[in-house]
């Protein structure tokens, strides 16, 4: 496998829920492929963004229901990959960040020994080893005195550290390619800047892919190199994060468009209208 | 908030519960329509002794003076003399406890080693069928009339099966010939070096306590089932698949580690429920524990007796209130 | 005529299922139709609906309905077994075990009835009250309450029945007594929940007084919950009562109290089995109608679980 | 003015646990005017709002409204003329209350006649027409429960309106839609706004000035112009400005702890 071979390719990926009056489609037909980048996919609440991240590590609850006409991750498809293969994939290929550290972290385990498990269950580590390991960890998301937040509960920790010590589990088994999920949502703006720059130098220094999600158009488009716009489980638009001004469709201006903007006088901002036609892409 | 802080108040409130539980039953004990005075000296007392026996109950005092001399002779461990065994109450009820604490604690092993798993075990299965037939046993358990079971089972597995021994402790043939060191006939045979009656007795126990046991399994499957809903909802078990985790890791570290300390709560009050029940069980089983004393004190209007039992009970509901409180706060980091 | 029928049941099911009502009762009835359609899918539940129905049926109509008088006796026709003429058999006075369920059935669906009235009720009002104004008045009230459930609640039911003597009425006021601090416990939780919900403050800063929130805000919220935890928990009433008549504690002779025919029965049951277990299997059945409408409502009303 | 506040002060818990969350904040907005009080989590912004409001009443120094000063407990009438809007349109509306009933409420509550008549007119004005009345908040999206909760705090035709981060769990498209709703309703009614948010977009879109506050404490004030000219005098706006900006490497690594 060379290095310019995609890491995961994603072609027609499909995401539906029974309901009490059919299947209801939460991403309808989605395609992309992924290298060493940062992916951003942006839409708003309902697009089915936060669901495609969720599908690609098989996370999608039950009765949900994920199909693909391929979903491969280095060429090995996902969709028929064993149970026993997916958990392997977990966290030492694929990893995910998500939204608030206050719910994602397990309540009554310290930190520490959460971290350390997640170097353990792939490595098969000792535990001083591991205990080693997740002290390193700590330190690489700057933390300044991980031997003391090694030992701490949840909920001795503000928000942003939480984040931190999120990313630091995620990362500590060196996997390829990392999910985040809205990772900076809960944060605040100065803390959410910090967040992002531990992020941006772990991946560059590693090598890992990166998908971001998010419903910020600003921050994705300030923070990665290529952005996907979803609605209604489908991407209307696909451009560097560079060129996002100068974006074709529709509804990616009209998001823009509804922007406030703090250099611009007050005054009424455009109101998206929708068309139908959007939801066929 | 500092540990003395806490601690103190923990200390008022048992010293409230038990002062309310006091209240209830002095109360109880001015409203029975029996006159202490006659109940002790009998019915044909003269008008003097009647008198004298009347200050000498304290029953002329105010109504408070009254419950601060209950108080304290409770405190002194003085429960009143039983009427129908002429013993101080306390003594008979420290004799018959044990036999009523073996009944429910077996039946509460039963309960946690069977109902847990059954819960956890629903609650991955969600929607379904071993999630709905654990509910409906569960529900099935929780509307059997406890005592109408215990009929039943003595019919089946008794009187027509012949698999298990008749009514009471130990056959008649053994009764007795282990020395009480604990009360616990199966402990003092065991002590004692009878296996034959060790085994006799483990035979007797094993009916009452597995009907006993089953409202506990009932009720502990079910809450598991409910907490562990809540557990396998939130964000932080699907960390933990991220992270890839073996699914057994996930459930019975993960989320059963959210639920333990609730779980023990659970188990704590189904415990003192299985002491409750267990005046209907050992009526039908001649069991002659704690409910059955209190049965037959009641039929037998021996006031004393009752509320002594009442009292007990109650004293140790809130014990086992305090130790799951206590259990709590030493195992949840939250509440640390 | 079908199609016709289909079609303005059709029209009724729209009116019912539109996101557009047009007034008041057509919001309301839809909110109720949209709990009905969930609570019918739950096929258990309609199963316990239909047990606590034919109960009622079965109560009302019990003259009608039962071939014997009740305490009609026939000492020739002791401790039969069931049969053509006495269908569930006779117990040791010759008298007809349907007949005196069937008349039993009364005595239940009061008890049950009278506990249901009461208990939580004053929970609702006492925990609603605590979980509102919060400070002393909740110290004070959840004291009580934490005092009153950490109380051996059959054991002090019995202790209550011994001290008024024995009857049904006694054996009701004695259960209602001590059944209420649970309800107060679920009403204070739910309270505390809503209390700094938005909602409330909004209605605070509408100007609304504090009577009107509990009342008109904070008690609807409450309510679901409390009607579940009541169908439950009138399994274990009725469980306990029968238990207290077993004692000799509650409806006393001749009334045909459920649990007071099993201890007739009991000296029988090796032979005469049926004696006993009619009246068990009753109460089996009764509270286990109880205990799967409550599971149903829960899923529709109180979906969060335990 | 219409709101005027000296020294404000709030301290949540006793003794050695007490946080001072609001630490003597004075200032004042005038009448008709659009004012944003800005803030990042924590640094009482929403306390102060609360506080005007009379949601919380343990509080010192002075708080005066339309020229009256207030106590802790507020009359009735308090509430006619300063209403207030919340952050969460999903837990603001009363779950089990159509918006019927939720409209009607005030409305009874303050005994003023004409219900039907005046819910009809309210519904108009937030731009919802009549079909959306006898909803319950489960059958409407989050723009439009936004938009009951405006139309319930208007219903008593209020001179103030008290708005808490009113946007920030809309998406931007809705974002945009409620920002000009609340324009069209502040020139109409001529309504004075404070806007209690983290978002200075949103500020500079709708006010005229703005506070910041940071750990209780008033930072610096403010006109919405100097904020576009990027003219603010303490670095911890500046700061605040240039993480609004977006993601940038070496900006973020110059961010530092105010204190």
């Amino acid at each position: 496998m060379t290095d310019d071979a995609p890491l995961l390719e994603v072609a027609n990926l499909r995401v539906a829920f029974p309901t009490r009056t059919g299947m209801a489609e939460a991403v309808r037909g989605v395609s992309f492929t992924l290298g060493r980048e940062k992916l951003g996919i942006v839409g708003e609440s309902g697009s089915g963004k936060s669901m495609t991240g969720r599908s690609i590590l098989r996370l999608v609850p039950p009765p949900g229901r994920v199909a693909a006409d391929r979903l491969a991750f280095r060429g090995e498809d996902l969709l028929a990959a064993s149970p026993r293969r997916m958990r392997d994939i977990r966290g030492r290929r694929i990893a995910m960040v998500m939204q608030d550290p206050k719910y994602s972290l397990n309540p009554v385990m310290t930190v520490g020994r959460q971290i350390a498990e997640a170097y353990r269950v792939h490595s098969h580590a000792g535990a001083a080893e591991a205990k080693r390991r997740a002290l390193e960890m700590l330190a690489a998301v700057r933390i300044r005195d991980p031997e003391r937040v090694y030992e701490r509960y949840p909920h001795e920790v503000s928000g942003g550290m939480g984040q931190r010590i999120m990313i630091a589990m995620m990362l500590i088994p060196d996997p390829d390619l990392l999910i985040a999920d809205e990772p900076t949502s809960a944060l605040d703006v100065t803390v959410q800047m910090q967040v992002l720059a531990i992020l941006d130098d772990l991946c560059s220094q590693r090598g890992m892919g990166m998908i971001f999600v998010s419903h910020d158009l600003n921050l994705v488009a300030s923070f990665c190199d290529r952005i996907l716009i979803m609605y209604a489980g489908r991407v209307v638009e696909s451009c560097r994060a560079s060129e996002l001004h100068a974006a074709t469709h529709p509804y990616t201006r009209g998001l823009l468009a509804s922007l406030p903007r703090i250099d611009e006088p007050p005054g009424d901002l455009p109101v998206l209208s929708r068309d139908p036609a959007w939801l066929e892409g | 908030m500092p540990t003395l802080k806490r601690g103190l108040t923990l200390l008022v409130t048992v010293a409230a519960t038990l002062l309310g539980l006091l209240l209830v039953t002095f109360l109880i004990g001015r409203v029975v329509p029996i006159d202490p005075v006659l109940s002790a000296l009998g019915d044909r007392a003269s008008a003097e002794s009647y008198a004298q026996m009347r200050t000498q109950l304290g029953l002329d005092l105010p109504l408070w003076q009254q419950f601060l001399r209950y108080v304290g002779d409770v405190l002194e461990g003085d429960l009143g003399t039983s009427v129908l065994t002429s013993r101080p109450v306390l003594e008979d009820v420290l004799r018959v406890f044990p036999a009523t604490m073996e009944l429910a604690t077996v039946a509460v092993v039963i309960g946690a080693v069977l109902g847990v798993p059954a819960g956890v075990f629903a609650a991955t299965h969600r929607g379904r069928w071993p999630d709905h037939a654990i509910r409906l046993l569960g529900l099935i358990g929780h509307s059997v009339p406890i005592f109408w079971l215990g009929l039943m089972a003595l019919l089946l597995f008794y009187a027509k099966l012949d698999w298990a021994p008749g009514p009471g402790r130990v056959d008649v043939f053994y009764e007795g010939m282990a020395d009480p060191v604990t009360g616990i006939v199966t402990v003092d045979a065991l002590l004692a070096g009878e296996t034959d009656i060790f085994w006799n007795a483990l035979h007797h126990l094993l009916l009452p306590s597995a009907i006993l046991g089953l409202y506990s399994v009932a009720y502990i499957a079910r809450m598991t089932r409910g907490f562990m809903l809540d557990q396998l909802r939130q964000e932080y078990i699907t960390t933990a698949r991220v992270k890839g985790l073996s699914e057994t890791r996930v459930v019975w570290r993960h989320a059963l580690g959210n639920i333990a300390v609730p779980l023990i709560t659970v188990i704590a009050l189904s415990y003192a429920s299985l002491l409750e029940g267990s005046v209907l069980t050992e009526t039908v089983f001649a069991w002659p524990g704690l409910g059955l004393y209190i049965t037959n004190s009641l039929l037998s209007a021996d006031m004393n007796a009752v509320l002594g039992g009442t009292l007990v009970v109650g004293a140790v509901f809130i014990a086992l209130n305090l130790l799951s409180d206590l259990l709590y706060r030493l195992l949840d980091p939250r509440a640390r | 005529m079908t199609a016709r029928t289909d079609t303005q049941s059709a029209g009724w099911r729209d009116w019912l299922t539109t996101d557009t009502p047009q007034s008041r009762a057509q919001a309301r009835l839809g909110r109720a139709w949209a709990g009905w359609t969930a609570f019918r899918r739950n096929r258990l539940a309609i199963a316990g609906l239909l047990i606590v129905l034919a109960l009622v049926v079965v109560a009302a109509l019990a003259p009608v309905l039962a071939p014997y008088h009740p305490y009609a006796q026939d000492l020739n026709g002791r401790l039969l077994p069931p049969g053509a003429a006495h269908w569930l058999g006779t117990d040791a006075f010759g008298r007809d075990i349907l007949s005196r369920l069937i008349h039993g059935a009364r005595l239940t669906l009061m008890i049950v009835a009278l506990v249901a009235a009461t208990a939580p009720l004053a929970g609702l009002a006492i925990g609603t009250a605590a979980g509102y104004f919060g400070g002393w008045v909740d110290t004070v009230l959840m004291r009580i309450t934490d005092i009153a459930l950490a109380f051996p609640k059959l054991i002090l039911a019995l202790a209550f029945v011994a001290a008024l003597g024995p009857g049904i009425e006694n054996a009701v006021i004695a259960i209602a007594i001590t059944s209420w601090p649970p309800y107060a416990r679920i009403a204070r939780a739910e309270t505390l929940t809503v209390r700094r919900a938005d909602f409330i403050s909004a209605a605070r800063l509408q100007g609304a007084s504090s009577l009107r929130i509990i009342l008109g805000h904070v008690m609807p919220l409450c309510v679901a919950s409390l009607i579940v935890r009541t169908t439950l928990d009138m399994a274990g009433v009725i469980l306990t009562a029968a238990g207290l008549g077993f004692l000799g504690l509650g409806a006393q002779p001749p009334l045909p109290e459920w649990g007071a025919m099993i201890a007739n029965g009991r000296q029988y049951v090796l032979e005469q089995w049926w004696v006993a277990a009619m009246p068990g299997l009753a109460i089996f059945i009764v509270s286990l109608g109880f205990n799967l409408l409550g599971d149903g409502l829960r899923d529709v009303l109180d979906p969060k679980g335990d | 003015m219409m709101i005027d506040i000296r020294d404000l002060r709030v301290r949540f818990g006793q003794g050695a646990d007490a946080v001072t969350a609001v630490d003597g904040v004075t200032l004042s907005v005038r009448e008709g005017e659009s004012f944003g009080l800005v803030g990042e989590s924590g640094s009482g912004k929403s306390t102060v709002l609360r506080a005007v409001s009379g949601l919380n009443d343990e509080w010192t120094g002075r708080i005066a409204v339309a020229g009256t000063e207030q106590g802790p407990k507020r009359p009735k009438g308090f509430y006619k003329l300063c209403q207030m809007v919340f952050q969460d349109p999903y837990g603001s509306l009363h779950p089990r209350h159509t918006v019927d009933r939720i409209l009607a409420e005030p409305i009874a509550i303050h005994g003023l006649g004409d219900a039907d008549a005046r819910i009809v007119r309210v519904l108009r004005d937030v731009g919802l027409g009549p079909a959306f009345r006898f909803r319950y908040p489960h059958q409407l999206s989050g723009g439009q429960r936004q938009r009951v909760a405006i139309a319930r705090a208007l219903v008593l035709e209020p001179r103030v309106l008290l708005l808490d981060e009113p946007t920030s769990a809309l998406d931007v498209s809705v974002q945009a839609e409620i920002l000009n709703l609340l324009r069209r309703l502040r020139a109409e009614h001529g309504l004075t706004l404070v806007l209690v948010t983290h978002n200075l977009a949103v500020v500079a879109n709708l006010c005229d000035r703005l506070a910041v506050m940071n750990r209780g404490r008033l930072v610096e004030e403010m006109t919405v112009e100097e904020l576009r000219q990027g003219a603010a005098r303490e670095p911890y706006t500046l700061q605040l400005l240039r993480a609004s900006r977006g993601y940038d490497r070496a900006t973020a690594e110059s961010f530092r702890d105010y204190a």
